[in-house]
């Protein structure tokens, strides 16, 4: 059975480690937050200017001063910092955020994503994500394997406007965890749980490597 | 020091011209010269070409100078939220540059700093990269991006005092300081108005040289774009 | 909250090998890591380069590793204040490289900042310019100027919390923050050290990403070079 | 009679203007300060990271944390603003400082300066003239009009290693006040009390433009 988002977002905090700096983009990375372990000292980067993203504020204490990147209401943790664009954008660009994860509409087996326009659709804009792409030193991407028509979104090529180019580490999705390999071509590395080598073979159009027996996610 | 006040808004926005470039601090609707905007819809002025992070919503930000028609252009990262922008972009009545986010706070940054360009690996092999110089460093590739000024930056802040230096609160910081530096007239805006010397020298985050005006705001809406809270 | 603490200079610097390269914060003697120069004289490390506004004086700063024939190349602004470093320079020990203030402080910032060049007109018709790419831009004349990164950097800070973040004092702040920003490594040492949480959040000048190793220092000195009093 | 130290920086006072931003060198830039008529408002920049520098400290009041450029223990006045090296340069180099006053050992008839260094001696450095001179909208010289050899400091060409091109608006000597015209050539505004145009004329080598009577410079 393929995961559904929360799934996805409980997968992906098995990534995170102890003292990472990390900003999650919209979407499923937003709600990895809720699964990282207690035990993980870890920092949430809001490119809008914080460092220390905590928990939604309680009704008495929102504070429209106090936003992340996604616009909604937020609180600090005990140690965080506020600052401006210019410099949270110097921390991203000059490599300082340990990980990236954000959301994609496709991938391609040299690490190329795609996220942020589609042609003929209204653009709004890359926001911070062609930043993110460009300087992250690890970048994971939380999305669903295929599209509404059952089309691949883990592709040879892209076939939307790029957002930048072989920068894609590892794609978490509904079926599987997959690797992009270093010379190019998924690696297969983890099935969701009941999700078949055959199905994931089908649902992935760029070069898909797999070697020898492929374990299934453990998901808790 | 220096006496930078003026009465209010409507004062301190009076000479902005027709077909002025405009920057405007504020990342959604957090930390928006709102005051300021107010101002401007008064006086009119057409042909705006507005700066932002944002575009504001339908009905508060720069949405409300959308609906008057007084923007010709937006230079922007991220323009959702709102419909009567997407309109008059579909019908071709506004002009939109999209630049990403860190490029823009840089980009404004550099004009602040009288830097006329930088590299940036942001948007390379993607079509923000169309035009642009590139080149390599120690094996990887960036753009060149030049600098963005402004005829006048309307910024907001928490505190501020009459040498305008100025506070930022939370959030509302992000592209206010910046902005500030890099506009020929600067405009700042605050909650709470205090006589040079009151605040900490070393608390400030916007010297006061980069500021022309300044003045005491009123009736600050400060809406929430998503207003998320703990269940 | 990540937890940046070490026991003392001597364990913060313990592992920086010979030839390293290092930034050090401080203008003059005002803001400079004393306690970290204090360990690398204990550790004896060799063939350092440092970069650093100025170069201290003959008994104190930088000046003590100079003394100790630690340090193989200056990269500085302004070197003055310091016999032993002339006598070095002169005998052809010492290699120096002196670059503006300003495009010291910018290509720190820019080695932090990700940006891997960028112009400026400081320098441009002078010997500073000689093999460096030159551009016009809107009509003034620019040279291309690339970032410096570190090492290792030393930093003092006023405060400063177990997460690394750091609040610095009076003009002492000066190169300390870029500096922080452009370390591999950058070992921060403050007069007081609080538990995270105890710093304003909209205080902090130095962000504690950028800190990797944080401990209170203990005996400093503040040496001033020119006390100037009024009559 | 040519005028002292406390002379220049008595005449110089006299060019600064209300509500102006404004940068002092080390030597007889430094003394103007005590010169500026109270009723100005003015805010001193220290490119080490102050803007509002105010007077020496009392005894009491030294703090090895408060300098200035010349790594004098200074105080702030009420409205000062403290930043850092990156920030003040910025302030600097994006035209933000409206007078840059700074000593000279040459200034040329088209208004290079020459400050930093000399052939054959140690070099201690440049440190912030080269931003200041490449970067100040208005640039004010303070200097003798001749070296202690009696050669002139007004040149037709440098002949020192220069520090920027094409920059010096004003130059005020022991001597006169001279302003670089816009195409090039000096031109005589003011003779100090008591000196002769002539006596100008001769100390000085690059083009001396003299148009009618040159008044003597007003100084109390």
């Amino acid at each position: 059975m393929s995961l559904d988002k929360i799934g996805i977002a409980k997968r992906i905090a098995q990534e995170i480690e102890d003292g990472m700096y990390i900003n999650l983009g919209i979407g499923i990375p937003t709600l990895v937050a809720n699964y990282i372990p207690d035990e993980l000292n870890v920092v949430l980067q809001s490119e809008n200017g914080l460092l220390g993203i905590g928990s939604f504020p309680t009704e008495e204490n929102v504070d429209a001063d106090l936003i992340n990147a996604g616009k909604q209401t937020i609180t600090m943790r005990p140690g965080s910092v506020l600052f401006n664009s210019s410099e949270s954008f110097g921390m991203i660009r000059g490599g300082h955020v340990d990980l990236t994860i954000l959301g994609a509409m496709e991938v391609s087996e040299n690490g190329d994503i795609a996220n942020w326009k589609i042609p003929g659709k209204m653009v709004k804009g890359m926001g911070g994500a062609m930043d993110l792409v460009a300087s992250a030193k690890n970048i994971i991407v939380a999305m669903q394997h295929t599209s509404r028509d059952g089309e691949s979104k883990l592709l040879k090529k892209c076939s939307l406007p790029i957002t930048g180019l072989q920068c894609v580490k590892k794609i978490i999705t509904d079926l599987a965890v997959i690797e992009v390999r270093q010379g190019g071509g998924f690696q297969l590395l983890e099935r969701a749980p009941g999700v078949s080598v055959e199905e994931i073979k089908n649902a992935t159009e760029g070069e898909l490597h797999i070697d020898g027996d492929i374990p299934e996610m453990k998901i808790n | 020091m220096i006496d930078k006040r003026v009465k209010n808004a409507e004062e301190a926005v009076k000479d902005i011209p027709d077909n002025a470039v405009l920057m405007l601090g504020g990342f959604g609707l957090c930390g928006i010269p709102e005051n300021a905007i107010q101002a401007l819809l008064q006086t009119g002025v057409k042909g705006l070409t507005c700066i932002s992070n944002n575009a504001g919503v339908d009905d508060f930000g720069i949405g409300l100078l959308l609906k008057t028609r007084q923007v010709k252009k937006m230079i922007s990262s991220y323009v959702g939220e709102n419909a009567e922008f997407e309109r008059q972009l579909l019908q071709g009545e506004l002009e939109v540059d999209l630049i990403p986010q860190g490029t823009l706070a840089e980009r404004v940054r550099a004009g602040g700093a009288g830097i006329p360009a930088f590299f940036t690996p942001a948007g390379y092999g993607t079509e923000v990269a169309e035009g642009k110089e590139t080149r390599e460093f120690e094996g990887k590739m960036y753009l060149m991006e030049e600098w963005l000024r402004a005829d006048f930056s309307l910024v907001k802040a928490w505190k501020g005092d009459t040498a305008g230096n100025l506070i930022f609160k939370g959030t509302a910081r992000n592209f206010n300081p910046m902005m500030a530096a890099a506009g020929k007239i600067t405009i700042a805006e605050v909650e709470e108005l205090v006589p040079a010397g009151e605040l900490d020298p070393n608390e400030i985050h916007t010297p006061g040289i980069y500021v022309q005006r300044i003045f005491q705001g009123v009736n600050y809406e400060k809406r929430i774009e998503q207003r998320t809270v703990r269940s």
